[in-house]
């Protein structure tokens, strides 16, 4: 299982970075997907498989299969790598950069005077004790969450249609759902 | 894992045996429905081939090997290849979790709903990315309509297995077939069946719900650029598709293996083979609706319908303490 | 079970942070943002994950559902957001929104 | 019969929500309605006080708790109502006066447009008059003296559309506030002290932990006496009952006469024990009632609007009750209060019925020779006026002014003095009551008289006059041999008062002396002011005797003096801290805030990585100081 996880990592590390450099969407997008599919595996190795498939249906199966829908209606031509060329500077990299190598400095600080805590607690929490801690003490979360989730669909639901309202000859740049 | 050298050697014998079988009978299917279709159109079918045509398949396994592996020079080349390998990959990886048999299975999850749904949901990938990468507006059209298509079923589906899951109290297959032996659970699960098998169809993209392929409108949707044996994934990933929720409708819905005197796998085989009759039969009567009808049908009726009949199950599980 | 170093796990979560930061910072095109933050979202559910282990209880696994969900939610409006801006701009250069007033 | 009490103060509230909420719609029902649930209060009051004299409960004490009002802390007061004698006699005189005053305002106000709205203010005023007299704790006792205090203010300024009505009204609110507060402190610091607000428990505990003459009494009794001195108008706090009778006459005579000014006497009977044990603070009650009634007797002898005089007469009045209560004589008090709301709101409803037949004329010297064109109104007016000139023996203001003489001679401190003043004031009573009498309703007539009385200004003109006489038979001295009714009823209220060494001859001789006064009063009225008017003018127009007339006239000149010292140092200090330098503390930090905003806005560049970076940022050095920090 060890070696699991650190195979998995590399690749989530190296996919992950792959994402940001892309200069093609879809092609990110592939990365994205192969660091979340290894995430997944990353989290069967943690003693969580139920939050695994999660993982994989929500994440990998739903949410990025909503980008591939917009990037397919936006079908964005080959003009559009070009552009992203054109805004990857090499001086871009340098704040994120600095930023990157704080937050490093705080991480490995953190972890040199944290004291060491070996060992894991003998038994991982399965699918039941998680349905048991939602309703039970998460309870109001979970409550939010749905009202989040509402509020995603109404706020989605309206800017979907107020485009047609007020561009009704270029509601049909999206292309595929009316025909 | 101390496992001992018999046990990984049966493990081995199992995987293969699993990915075999499974190969052989998608390839089988080719010939099946083409006969059956025949026979329920009043027709032969293929029976030139071998006895009864029964070696058809092989001869189209030698045509798509034999083809030009051909890529069209505007398509988006890597993702182009990648889709078809991802719809055979995510079906094989799903058959993992199957119980053919009490002691005959190549994963025993104790998530192994949840890993299926996650399989069949990545299946989408295939159909959107092919479409997409071949940069040809019949096949993008196909792909968009595949991924909205299967986003939506894909929510039914995994809600109307729930009531499964509610009644037999866990995630893993094999404990939902011994939860059965009393009772199958297309009896209280009725509903559950009911959607199960629409968004089977529906996932499978198969008729009546082939609208990403609608041969008469977007030539032939999302494969329309694919040829050869990349053609050929597509066309064995479907197959292979319809096995599986054959299987895991009977895995769920009608005790996967148990049954009296004939041995485990056997029963689980006679189930299988009955509802991939049933998809041949459907695909070889049933209309094709229209695109905003599939969808509507999806959101209005189905997902109140697998909704209320979780309702209905949790509280009478609840009543019954 | 595994016998990986929770600070690996921990250092594994902040690299895939800070891609996910970098990431957002360095691209212009809206989508690479939306796709960056969710790197980020998914790296903080990596660590609650890796906590949870840790302790064996459910509550990392819980976080990890919520972020889920605000993830879903954040990713509905944020793409519809996305294509508004692209009808309005003709692009999705990220820093066209600054032409907005009011 | 007792378990009805709740009703007595619940009706008039009932009838005022009714009204308040349909009067509009009402017309004419809404005197029905107001006369009628007062009147139908009064006769609850009525049973009640027959089930309370013919079945006595324990201790001659009822309470009924109808609910819990606020329960914080070991702060419990209920919505609790306390009967006992005293309570008894002022729900009795607040409901049938008030009942009269309803049943005359008919009537009167029917012509005007707020008709339906006057009925609600005054059902309004009945319900919180009998709160603040049934109230069990002083709390509910305060809700009530507000109550009250907001319908002085909201009836005053009835006729709210000319600005010096409003003004009056103000003038009354504020005014009598200054007592609220002193009031309110002294409530704060009574809880403080005896932890409780329970009239009785407090009166028990007060007895037990303080020592009488300390300070703690005093300083109580001083702070319950502003309260009073404010409602009851007395000195210093008297200048706004004048000014007052801008509202409708009506309610001159139920609020400003017969009720609400005397709850500041109610108040100090009902915390009799507390200035038992301050007897510097009751010695001030008694030199305050003497000099009121004095002052207010001299402005009352120059004033020309007829309701000025009864105003005045008023405070003079209510110091005449101060000085029974100084003497610690509660009960004599008490039964002045009840004769005076008699007589009082005789003699305003009286005026009113002159004031309206004469088409509201109110200056007396317009009018004249009333007595044979309104009979009716001269006959009660003068019961009336017998009364308060306290005519001997068949009248009932005789007998209660004659008990509060009495008392005042025995007082161990100053009791000539007291008694003195109290027989002058009785003379000037005597000399300004009859001097209107004889120039309203004798001599030649002046005004055409435009409107008869009818039914409704009659019946309670009448009935109150018959109250006039026959109120004062309940107490007659010791030397009628008839006991002495009414203070042997307040006896289980009251201490028994300090007894003298004097004996019923004293007695004698001080009412015949009263008695005596008071008739030489009539005729030096009728001396003056009509057997040879060219006197009083001549003296009026002498250089003292026009600035004594100026003084008196101005109510000594209080107004002037509060104007000078007060209200215009305020004025001024209000204009020249017309920017108030407070504010500029938090103009400044607008300002600041501004300018920040404006510095900050310049960060708002739009671009959404830019934001996110500066956000990063923020985080990295909130972390970073937060891992340094460990």
């Amino acid at each position: 299982m060890e070696g699991v996880f650190y195979m998995a990592a590399a690749v989530a590390v190296i996919s992950t970075a792959l994402v940001i450099v892309q200069m093609n969407v879809v092609h990110a997008l592939l990365y994205l997907i192969l660091s979340l599919l290894s995430a997944a595996v990353i989290f069967v190795t943690l003693g969580a498989p139920f939050v695994a498939a999660l993982e994989v249906i929500i994440y990998a199966g739903a949410i990025m299969i909503l980008f591939v829908f917009v990037i397919m209606m936006l079908n964005l031509g080959t003009q559009s790598a070009g552009m992203e060329r054109q805004w990857m500077r090499a001086g871009m990299w340098a704040g994120p950069a600095v930023l990157a190598l704080l937050l490093l400095a705080d991480v490995i600080y953190m972890l040199a005077v944290s004291p060491r805590v070996s060992g894991y607690a003998a038994k991982a929490a399965g699918p039941r004790e998680v349905g048991i801690a939602l309703f039970g003490p998460y309870l109001i979360g979970v409550e939010l969450a749905s009202v989040l989730l509402l509020a995603g669909l109404v706020g989605s639901f309206h800017l979907g249609r107020s485009v047609r309202q007020r561009l009704p000859e270029e509601g049909e740049a999206g292309g595929g759902e009316g025909d | 894992m101390g496992k001992t050298v018999p046990e990984t050697i049966r493990h081995l014998i199992i995987v293969f045996g699993v990915l075999a079988v499974m190969m052989s009978i998608a390839a089988g299917l080719i010939w099946v429905e083409r006969r059956l279709l025949g026979f329920w159109q009043d027709r032969y079918g293929p029976n030139r081939v071998g006895p009864f045509g029964i070696l058809q398949p092989l001869a189209d396994m030698i045509k798509v090997f034999a083809k030009e592996d051909w890529v069209p020079p505007f398509a988006d080349r890597p993702v182009f290849i990648l889709a078809p390998a991802i719809i055979v990959v995510t079906v094989l990886l799903a058959f993992a979790v199957v119980p053919f048999a009490p002691s005959i299975s190549v994963a025993d999850l104790n998530v192994g709903l949840l890993y299926f749904l996650a399989l069949s949901s990545l299946g989408v990938y295939s159909v959107a990315l092919g479409g997409w990468a071949s940069d040809n507006k019949y096949a993008l059209i196909g792909a968009l309509r595949a991924s909205a298509q299967m986003i939506s079923y894909e929510v039914f589906m995994g809600l109307s297995l729930m009531g499964v899951v509610m009644l037999a109290g866990s995630f893993n297959l094999r404990a939902i077939v011994e939860a059965q032996r009393r009772l199958w659970f297309v009896v209280p699960q009725f509903f559950g069946f009911v959607i199960f098998l629409i968004a089977g169809v529906a996932e499978t993209h198969r008729l009546p719900f082939d609208l990403p392929e609608a041969e008469s409108e977007l030539v032939a949707g999302f494969h329309s650029e694919y040829s050869g044996m990349k053609f050929g994934l597509f066309f064995v990933g479907e197959y292979l598709g319809i096995t599986l929720i054959s299987a895991l409708i009977a895995t769920f819905f009608f005790g996967g293996w148990l049954g009296p005197l004939l041995p485990p796998a056997v029963w689980f085989f006679i189930k299988t083979f009955f509802f991939i009759g049933v998809f041949i039969l459907l695909r070889a009567t049933l209309p094709r609706p229209r695109y905003d009808q599939l969808i509507r049908l999806g959101w209005k009726v189905m997902l109140p319908l697998a909704l209320a009949n979780l309702v209905v199950t949790g509280g009478i599980i609840l009543a019954a303490g | 079970m595994a016998a990986v170093p929770m600070e690996h796990v921990f250092v594994l979560a902040w690299v895939l942070f800070i891609t996910g930061l970098v990431g957002v910072l360095v691209r212009r095109n809206l989508l690479f943002i939306l796709m960056s933050v969710e790197i980020m979202l998914n790296a903080s559910g990596l660590a609650f994950i890796a906590a949870g282990f840790k302790w064996g209880q459910p509550d990392g696994q819980v976080m990890f559902i919520f972020i889920l969900a605000m993830a879903a939610a954040e990713v509905s409006v944020g793409l519809a957001l996305v294509l508004l801006a692209y009808r309005q701009f003709r692009s999705l250069d990220a820093d066209q929104a600054s032409r907005m007033r009011g | 019969m007792l378990s009805l009490l709740w009703l007595v103060p619940a009706l008039p509230f009932a009838g005022f929500l009714a009204l308040a909420l349909f009067g509009r719609r009402m017309g004419a029902f809404a005197a029905a309605v107001g006369t009628g649930s007062v009147g139908l209060s009064a006769l609850f009051a009525l049973a009640v006080a027959a089930g309370f004299i013919s079945s006595p409960p324990p201790a001659r004490i009822y309470t009924q708790s109808l609910w819990d009002w606020i329960n914080v802390g070991g702060f419990k007061p209920g919505i609790l109502l306390y009967l006992d004698s005293l309570s008894l006699v002022m729900v009795l005189v607040v409901t049938v006066v008030g009942f009269l005053i309803h049943l005359y305002s008919a009537e009167f106000m029917e012509a005007d447009d707020g008709y339906s709205r006057f009925f609600a203010y005054m059902n309004l005023f009945v319900g919180s008059m009998l709160v603040l007299v049934l109230a069990g704790n002083l709390l509910l006792l305060y809700l009530g003296w507000e109550g009250v205090g907001l319908c002085s203010y909201l009836l005053i300024g009835f006729w709210y559309r000319q600005p010096e009505n409003g003004a009056a009204a103000i003038k009354a609110f504020v005014v009598t506030r200054i007592g609220d507060t002193a009031l309110a402190i002294g409530l704060f610091f009574l809880f403080l002290n005896l932890g409780t607000l329970d009239i009785q428990k407090m009166m028990n505990m007060a007895a037990l932990r303080w020592q009488a003459g300390s300070a703690y009494p005093e300083i109580a009794a001083a702070l319950i006496l502003g309260g009073a001195l404010g409602k009851s108008a007395q000195l210093p706090l008297q200048t706004w009952l004048p000014d007052a009778m801008a509202g409708p006459t009506p309610v001159s005579a139920l609020i400003h006469a017969a009720t609400m000014v005397t709850a500041g006497v109610y108040l100090i009977a009902r915390t009799n024990v507390i200035f038992t044990m301050a007897p510097a603070v009751q010695f001030a009650v008694a030199v305050i009632g003497a000099a009121t009634l004095l002052l207010s007797a001299a402005s009352a002898l120059v004033q020309h609007d007829i309701k000025r005089v009864l105003a005045y007469s008023t405070i003079s009045q209510i110091g005449y009750m101060f000085l029974a209560l100084g003497v610690g004589a509660w009960s004599a008090a008490i039964f002045h209060l009840m004769t005076h709301a008699f007589f009082k709101a005789l003699l305003f409803l009286g005026a009113g019925a002159v004031i309206s037949g004469l088409d509201g004329e109110h200056d007396i010297f317009k009018m004249g020779g009333l007595r044979r064109q309104m009979p009716v109104a001269f006959w009660c007016f003068l019961t009336g006026a017998c009364s308060l000139a306290a005519l001997p023996l068949v009248t009932a203001g005789f007998y209660s002014k004659g008990l509060i003489l009495f008392s005042a001679w025995q007082s161990r401190r100053a009791g000539f003095w007291l008694w003195a003043a109290g027989i002058a004031g009785a003379l000037l009573t005597s000399i300004y009551i009859f001097r209107l009498v004889f120039i309203v309703f004798f001599g030649k007539p002046k005004t055409a008289v435009v409107k008869k009385p009818g039914p409704r200004i009659v019946i309670p003109l009448v009935a109150l006059a018959f109250l006039s006489i026959v109120g004062g038979f309940v107490n007659m001295p010791a030397f009628f041999g008839v006991k002495d009714v009414f203070s042997r009823f307040l006896e289980s209220v009251f201490p028994v008062p300090p007894q003298a060494a004097s004996l019923p001859e004293t007695e004698l001789l001080l009412e015949t002396v009263s008695a005596i006064v008071s008739l030489a009063g009539v005729y030096v009225a009728y001396f003056f002011f009509l057997a040879a008017p060219e006197y009083s003018e001549e003296m009026a127009r002498t250089a003292p005797g026009r600035a004594l007339g100026k003084f008196w006239f101005s109510g000594w000149g209080f107004d002037w003096l509060y104007e000078k010292a007060l209200v215009s140092p305020y004025r001024w200090f209000a204009r020249a801290n017309r920017n108030d330098a407070v504010d500029l503390i938090y103009s400044f930090i607008a300002a600041a805030s501004r300018f920040f905003h404006y510095g900050l806005s310049l960060s708002q560049t739009g671009k959404v990585r830019f934001y996110a970076a500066v956000l990063a940022l923020g985080a990295v050095i909130t972390i970073t100081i937060a891992v340094l920090a460990r």
